[in-house]
């Protein structure tokens, strides 16, 4: 079944690498409808992101015994990714959005542990998510006539303002739900947390990339970074409205790198630290210079490959030991010593470590905001860094430090080799582009000259240049790999008898010992101290659940009341509905 | 350029152990005794590396330190030393400011991958800690180099030197800037009112508890290169650099001495104190210097 | 009996290679040099077992400063070289110092102060002191006195010093050589509720006693 | 004080009174919980300073004494009374003072007395103790030291200082003894070396 | 137990630089919040009691000062005030000055090691090398005075071992000065240091209705505003011809406890000051007292209080009649402070705050277990 299915995953690769370049299909539904699918670059790197995503994800899943319906419908959500990145229309890309949607929302019902509460809440903010997009699509077709993404983007510029304000707020918004902003990410935590493991890597590096696909095509293609400097004015040395998106996106990154330190469970934190790191790629996006878009570009892709490591890798743990709490697991990384090394290398990149891919994209980031002289947002970003060392830490010591904190760890075996083989590739390429920070540049630059930015400079594959700076990334990889290699040389040289694989009770312990049932793991008392600063505390205490709570409250009271009418006085409810209906009337004569 | 490298480890590591042993010494003076030889740090890496047997948890608790050896040795070579001549800094050009930044706690972070190894609760507690205080201490210091990087236009080190040649140093016109980074140095130095990782009487050891012989060893001297890299990365973004090797030992010396002071007189803040504190005071002098650069210059 | 404990100062196979070059002799000398460090640095694990611990203070603060020879406290055993037992043990005391002393790193020493641990001092009809200390770990350098003022504390410093200077055959060499004898005791002593040595099975003694 | 006494008249009981800031009831065991309850709430002792037991082997009891203070703490009164030595039991006092529940234990493992309502009887200085409690006079230390550790040879601490003295004494007269017997015998050896002499000396 | 359950178990001692002498403290952490403590002592226990059943009084009065090793003076004078009051010795009037004001200096001694040790436990590492250098000082007057630095086996049943030396008061009455000088520096460096008060207020408090009824003592009281010290109350020796006040404090915090030590290092002071100018110049220092073996106690008890440097302490003694002691009993300062208190101040509190509030209540180890 799953080689059947891999094979069905391989194929949309070659097609693209085969007959990719110049795709430009339509199917004329009617006279005025017609789909259509067109290949932009910004496209073509969204599709091969998504398509290798879900190949390595088929590889992992083999030792699954997952049904044929759950493939499919995989293999369904992964067509809709496709239609999405290459469509030419918005009624084509609306069609891909809503297949997505609810293709995604069977995956998950047929999770083990999903409750119908999350269920619903996936559900609503995805039709949420919907609602809005029509409704923009709707606007913006009145005044265009058209759904094709061109005639839109040529007319655009024609229409009023407050309507062009309107329409980015409502694209944003649907994209912003999609992305996870805070505020919105009301449905992320719990549906990444709660969705089967290996699909939540899935939901986490790709399906939360259509978001940002999807504010590309609309500040990039649609309206154009460009028309955007117009519309908004300047502030610094960059604009007000990528200003105004770059403190959304900080907030929010600052704001979830917390909630994530504080999570017990192991896929909430991860899904919590999803929600941050898109948070640093919506921060740049809106700049509108070189930079910003190369930085959210690289950031997407490096954001991509270390989901999808840090996912797989916690679900082969979670299949393993049936245990996803980082109060029940710990002290695996000698039974389970590979998968170590790939989260390892995985929070590497996550914490954005010089070695690694992870800092090349930061880095990006990091020039854009000093090139635009956002000093804030800058230190904003590098602050929410700083404190994302605590939940990288907490990931590792979690689950592979520690002490085992219940006897099955302790005969762990390591995890079958399906997963191993994505995360391994995974961890090569986060090395490579670490290696080799500049070999991206050379697909960045057509995305940028799509978007009419200038394109940026390359000086060799190992160096990442910018006008502020630059930094050679194979130097610090060699150099680091060297320094390491000496020193670890000399140190073993050192005949001080390092006797290996000392009894792990056999710690300092001011004079006592330490027995089996004394608890050692520091799994979830980890970030609890946070609460009591008092700025973390402050974001740690609120939450957008008692806002939703609220609103649910509210809605539910108003259609109590709406309710009374079918079992009221049948003659009170007629005069009402009479007057409003008249009162519309009139409202309509006189306007 | 290896030979270059080479030197410029070597120096450090006399220069740094020779701090230390001035450290000592000062600090004892304070206290009213006489204090140990200026060497004494250097016999005690010696005597360390000579232990005839060492702890060890596994390879990871074994490359921990090595990690954070790398880091340290990392961060020395990507400083420039020298303002004028362009000896001793062969591979300046290769990294950046924020490769230094982030370089700095890329050794502690493999560190404390040892010290989970270890499964010492001390340890981690200490760990945390010394994560959590980065929240802190990170800030105003980030600021303080946005600052000079937005003053500068360029994160490059070496261009930020230059500037102060012809534009005066920077400690005079963003003094705002320097003390927020003072502040923040104090606590990378773990000095007192920061020095809440490996605070004896509340956790052991901290991060150290486990280690033993050679890795500590190698983490006392790793910790002298790493000083000297930090005091020389502080008297490069604020003083202008060093034109020789007399100026640079009395600007990181006096950088040096007025860190020890800062340190001496104060006794340990709890974590979130600290963390409190230096979101408050010194991110605020930091943010008005940070706003002076941004609108006047 | 495990013998890897009692070896050179110098790994063998550096001692190997200097002998092929014929500098054997060099290997000495940087024994001798070696041993000069280490008596020059001596960590000391903040452990007060007794009333010594009074004295403490004063010899480590600014009026007798014995860090002005390189003796300092540390908060660990894993990195302390020398373990100052200052004054009588209970029994309950023992026990926690025997696992301390374990968790020290070779070459480490034992001090102790006043007559306590040499023949149960004052208390030597008290139920819950032990009477003869090197009975159960091996002692480098006794300081006498009830209490031994901080320049005797000192004065056994020097003393320490200068044996480690002379490279004399220390305590913790006579504790690996002869650990059944000092297993024994201690388990006559604590009865069966003596504390896992994780360097040592001694329940096997006879197979070589490594766990 | 007079008001104390005279309300413990009332009790049919005595106060003693030491000396200016110390005062002594002796009570009754089955009288003692609502005696201290009376001290407690009407009397004005709301402090427990401390309880110490005494074992007078002689008798066969433990005595038991309960030291109050009231809020001035400007004296002491001791309330004083006696359980049986062997299964000893007393009520716990907890209840009433806190601080009560430490002392007990401390008098649980150092003396056996048993207390049944107490919530928390572990051990409290001792550790993996097997013998008898240790303060009980009958535990006889020396024996116990000697049965667990050998002297330092050297030493002469673990001997009787009586039969010592003895020896010593003895070996004091032997050498005596000795010395007499040796100077008799040179003094005789004189006498024969020098028969002469001596006749000549008679002479 | 149930809010026990994601806690991890540490051990503050006994191997540990944050513990007072050789105790230890179990601490049940959730992040570094402790939700239990338990105290352990026994690492020091003699057996005292015992040892002294087992010996005349005058080969026990040679090993009572090592009940508590910072303070032994208390314990002496305890001891001889209840042979004393067993046997209806009366002590002249100077041996009485003598006994005040060693009792006075060991109090200012011991305040002085509290101080490096609160210091010390926030990590303000210069205070400690002062102070107890300072501490040292008042040891080399004991060392004249009675020969031994930390023990001094001075205050015998019956008086004290020897007289003043000469020129020796001259020497206090410098120190004192010295002393009075150093306390403003301590002031500034230590007392009103920012830390110490950011650290130290509101931590650790005590309130004063349970610190009467739990038989708290000392300084724990007085800081809470409950003006006890049994040197008025029952007054002894000449502390009731003498002018002190007893420094009280409301706030019942380690801070307030800090400020009240302080005072009364300086009524110490004062105290002292009184004594020299007050001491007699001739007397009997050690009234006649039989013969070692015919020393004997009549079957009696008695209860005895001193107010120690950290609190009141007292003895039980019971004589039987022979020259061996019955029974004697020792409840120091720190048994309550130890058990009762600290496992109640610690829940909740932060592990960063056990050095400090354990130094506060100013446990010492030996006396709890004797």
């Amino acid at each position: 079944m799953n080689s059947i299915f891999l094979l069905l995953n391989i194929l949309p690769i070659l097609f693209l690498y085969q007959f990719g370049g110049d795709l430009h299909v339509s199917f004329s539904l009617t006279k005025d409808f017609t789909l259509s699918l067109i290949q932009t670059p910004l496209g073509t790197f969204f599709a091969y992101l998504s398509l290798i995503s879900f190949l390595l994800v088929t590889v992992s899943q083999k030792s699954k015994k997952l049904s044929c319906n759950y493939y499919a419908l995989q293999l369904l959500l992964s067509f809709a990714m496709l239609i999405i990145v290459l469509a030419g229309d918005f009624i084509t890309f609306f069609i891909g959005w809503e297949i997505m949607t609810w293709s995604s929302y069977f995956i998950i019902s047929k999770s083990n542990n999903i409750d119908i509460k999350s269920l619903q809440k996936y559900i609503l903010f995805s039709l949420a998510s919907a609602f809005s997009l029509i409704a923009a699509i709707v606007i913006s077709y009145s005044f265009a006539n058209s759904f094709d993404f061109a005639t839109i983007s040529a007319s655009f510029k024609s229409m009023p303002f407050d309507i062009q304000l309107t329409l980015i707020i409502l694209f944003s918004l649907s994209f912003f739900t999609k992305a996870g902003v805070i505020g919105l990410h009301y449905w992320v935590v719990d549906t990444y947390s709660k969705a089967p493991d290996l699909f939540s890597s899935i939901l986490s590096a790709v399906m939360s990339k259509m978001g940002i696909y999807g504010l590309f095509l609309i500040y990039g293609n649609i309206v154009g970074y460009q028309e955007l400097k117009i519309m908004f004015g300047t502030i610094l040395n960059g604009t007000d409205f990528g200003y105004t998106l770059a403190w959304i996106g900080v907030a929010t990154s600052i704001i979830a790198t917390f909630k994530a330190i504080t999570q017990d469970e192991v896929k909430r934190l991860l899904a919590y630290s999803s929600i941050a790191q898109l948070g640093y790629i919506i921060a740049v996006i809106g700049f509108g210079t070189t930079y910003g878009v190369a930085g959210a570009l690289y950031h997407t892709l490096i954001h991509t490959i270390i989901k999808l490591l840090l996912f797989i890798n916690v679900a082969a743990i979670i299949a393993q030991t049936g245990k996803n709490r980082f109060s029940e697991l710990g002290g695996l990384i000698y039974r389970t010593p590979v998968s170590f090394v790939m989260l390892l290398i995985g929070i590497i990149g996550l914490a954005g470590m010089p070695p690694l891919g992870g800092f090349a994209s930061k880095f990006m980031m990091y020039n854009a905001a000093i090139n635009t002289k956002f000093a804030l947002i800058l230190i904003g970003m590098l602050f929410s860094g700083a404190a994302s060392f605590l939940y990288c830490y907490k990931l590792v010591y979690g689950i592979y430090l520690g002490h085992p904190t219940s006897k099955g760890l302790e005969t762990q075996k390591e995890v079958p080799l399906s997963y191993l083989i994505p995360q391994i590739i995974l961890a090569l390429l986060l090395v490579l582009t670490g290696a080799f920070p500049g070999a991206f540049v050379k697909v960045i630059n057509p995305i940028l000259t799509q978007f009419s930015l200038k394109a940026l400079p390359y000086d060799g594959v190992g160096i990442m240049d910018s006008a502020v700076g630059n930094f050679n990334g194979l130097f610090i990889m060699s150099a680091f790999v060297a320094f390491f290699v000496l020193i670890l040389l000399l140190i073993s040289r050192i005949k001080s008898k390092a006797k290996n694989n000392i009894n792990r009770f056999d710690i300092s312990y001011c004079g006592e010992v330490p027995s089996k049932d004394t608890s050692l793991h520091y799994g979830f008392g980890f970030g609890t101290e946070l609460h009591r600063i008092k700025f973390v505390n402050a974001i740690l205490k609120r939450s957008t659940a008692t806002f939703y709570d609220a609103l649910a409250l509210q809605t539910k009271r108003s259609s109590e009341l709406l309710s009374r009418m079918y079992y009221g006085n049948i003659h009170n409810t007629m005069i009402i509905i009479l007057l409003f209906f008249s009162a519309l009337f009139f409202i309509g004569v006189n306007s | 350029m290896i030979f270059q490298i080479i030197l410029l480890i070597m120096l450090a590591y006399v220069v740094g152990f020779i701090y230390f042993g001035l450290y000592r010494n000062i600090l004892a003076r304070i206290q009213g005794r006489y204090g140990p030889t200026i060497y004494q740090s250097f016999y005690d890496s010696i005597k360390l590396f000579s232990k005839k047997n060492t702890v060890n948890y596994g390879w990871m608790f074994y490359l921990g330190p090595i990690i954070m050896a790398t880091g340290a040795v990392l961060t020395l070579i990507l400083v420039p030393v020298f303002s004028d001549s362009d000896f001793l800094r062969s591979a300046t050009s290769q990294g950046n400011l924020f490769v230094l930044l982030y370089l700095m706690v890329l050794g502690p972070l493999g560190n404390a991958l040892a010290v989970g190894t270890g499964g010492n609760p001390f340890g981690v507690m200490g760990v945390v800690r010394g994560l959590t205080r980065l929240i802190g201490l990170e800030l105003p210091f980030y600021i303080a180099v946005v600052g000079l990087i937005i003053a500068a236009n360029s994160s490059d080190i070496v261009h930020i030197i230059d500037m102060q040649k012809t534009g005066g140093l920077n400690i005079i016109n963003h003094p705002l800037l320097f003390i927020a980074a003072m502040i923040s140095m104090v606590g990378f130095f773990g000095e007192s009112p920061f020095d809440i990782p490996g605070a004896p009487q509340e956790v052991y050891s901290g991060p150290r508890t486990e280690f033993s012989g050679k890795f500590l060893a190698l983490l006392m001297s790793q910790g002298s290169l790493f000083a000297f890299a930090k005091l020389v990365l502080i008297i490069d973004l604020f003083l202008g650099g060093a034109d020789s090797l007399w100026m640079l030992v009395l600007k990181t010396l006096a950088i040096f001495v007025t860190i020890i002071f800062i340190g001496v007189v104060y006794g340990r803040y709890k974590v979130e104190q600290a963390v409190d504190f230096l979101m408050k005071i010194p991110t605020l002098i930091a943010l008005l210097g940070l706003a002076r650069v941004i609108w006047f210059g | 009996m495990e013998s890897g404990f009692h070896g050179s100062d110098l790994d063998s196979s550096l001692k190997c290679k200097l002998e092929e070059s014929g500098m054997a002799n060099t290997h000495a000398i940087m024994e001798k040099a070696v041993n000069w460090f280490r008596s020059r640095s001596i960590f000391v694990v903040a452990y007060g077992t007794g009333c010594g611990a009074i004295e403490m203070p004063p010899t480590f603060t600014s009026r007798y400063d014995a860090e002005r020879m390189g003796v300092v406290g540390v908060a660990t055993p894993r990195q302390a070289d020398l373990i100052i037992l200052s004054g009588y043990l209970a029994y309950k005391t023992l026990r926690r110092v025997i696992r301390t002393y374990e968790q020290m790193q070779r070459p480490k020493y034992v001090i102790t102060l006043g007559s306590c641990p040499i023949n149960g001092g004052m208390y030597w009809d008290s139920y819950n002191t032990i009477k003869k200390l090197d009975d159960y770990i091996p002692v480098d350098v006794y300081v006498t006195g009830c209490m031994p003022r901080p320049e005797s504390v000192i004065e056994g410093f020097v003393l320490l010093q200068e044996r480690i200077k002379n490279g004399e055959k220390a305590g913790w060499q006579k504790y690996d050589e002869n650990l059944k004898f000092y297993k024994d005791n201690q388990k006559r002593v604590l009865g069966g509720h003596i504390d896992p040595s994780y360097e040592t099975d001694w329940y096997n003694l006879e197979n070589g006693g490594v766990a | 004080m007079i008001d104390l006494s005279s309300k413990l008249e009332k009790l049919s009981l005595e106060l003693v009174e030491k000396n200016a800031h110390l005062y002594k009831v002796t009570v009754k065991l089955e009288n003692l919980e609502s005696i201290l309850l009376s001290f407690l709430n009407e009397f004005g002792y709301i402090t427990l300073d401390s309880i110490n037991c005494r074992d007078d082997l002689e008798e066969g009891l433990f005595t038991i004494t309960y030291c109050l203070q009231t809020e001035k703490r400007d004296h002491v009164v001791m309330v004083q009374t006696s359980i049986d030595r062997e299964n000893a039991t007393l009520p716990s006092m907890h209840t009433l003072w806190p601080q009560a529940e430490i002392m007990e234990r401390e008098m649980h493992e150092m003396f056996g007395v048993d207390f049944p309502t107490h919530p928390s009887l572990i051990d409290f200085a001792l550790e993996y103790w097997e013998h008898m409690p240790p303060m009980r006079r009958d535990f006889d230390t020396l024996e116990f030291v000697n049965s667990m550790n050998p002297f330092r040879d050297q030493r002469g601490d673990n001997l009787d200082v009586k039969v010592e003295m003895k020896k010593r004494r003895e070996e004091k007269k032997a050498a005596k003894l000795k010395a007499e017997q040796e100077a008799a015998a040179k003094l005789a050896a004189q006498e024969q070396q020098n028969p002469d002499s001596e006749a000549q000396n008679n002479e | 137990m149930s809010d026990l359950k994601n806690t991890i178990k540490i051990f503050h001692g006994p191997q540990h630089p944050g513990i007072t002498g050789n105790m230890s403290v179990e601490l049940d952490l959730l992040g570094e919040t402790i939700k239990r403590a338990q105290t352990h002592v026994g690492y020091l226990h003699r057996g005292f009691e015992k040892l002294v059943e087992r010996r005349t009084v005058v080969q026990a009065f040679t090993i009572v000062c090592r009940i508590c090793v910072p303070e032994p003076d208390p314990n002496e004078e305890n001891f001889a005030r209840a042979v004393e009051n067993l046997t209806g010795l009366e002590i002249s009037e100077k041996a009485k000055y003598i006994r005040t004001m060693i009792l006075e200096m060991q109090r200012l001694a011991t305040q002085f090691l509290w101080m490096g040790g609160q210091a010390g436990s926030i990590g303000l590492g210069l205070i400690p090398q002062w102070s107890v250098c300072d501490r040292d000082y008042m040891l080399d007057l004991f060392e004249e005075l009675t020969g031994g630095r930390v023990y001094h086996m001075y205050a015998f049943p019956g008086g004290v071992r020897r007289d003043i030396p000469d020129g020796f008061l001259d020497k206090l009455s410098d120190l004192m000065n010295y002393y009075e000088k150093r306390i403003t520096v301590y002031n500034n460096t230590f007392f009103d240091n920012t830390i110490f008060k950011s650290r130290a207020i509101g931590v650790g408090v005590v309130n004063a209705d349970e610190a009467l009824k739990n038989g708290y003592v000392g300084q724990t009281l007085r800081a809470c505003g409950i003006k006890r010290d049994v040197r008025r109350d029952m007054p002894y020796l000449k502390y009731d011809q003498l002018e002190f006040d007893i420094p009280t404090r409301t706030e019942g915090d380690v801070y307030a406890r800090a400020l009240v030590r302080r005072d009364e290092m300086l009524q110490s002071i004062r105290i002292l000051r009184q004594i020299i100018k007050q001491m007699p110049k001739d007397g009997e220092i050690l009234q006649k007292i039989p013969k070692h073996r015919k020393f004997k106690l009549p079957a009696d008890d008695t209860y005895v209080q001193t107010e120690s440097a950290r609190g009141a302490m007292s003895y039980y003694m019971a004589g039987d009649g022979s020259e061996k002691i019955r029974r004697m009993q020792v409840r120091g300062p720190s048994l309550v402070h130890a058990y009762t208190l600290l496992e109640k101040l610690l829940v909740d509190s932060q592990l960063a705050d056990v050095a400090m509030t354990m130094n506060s209540l100013g446990i010492c180890p030996p006396e709890i277990e004797r």
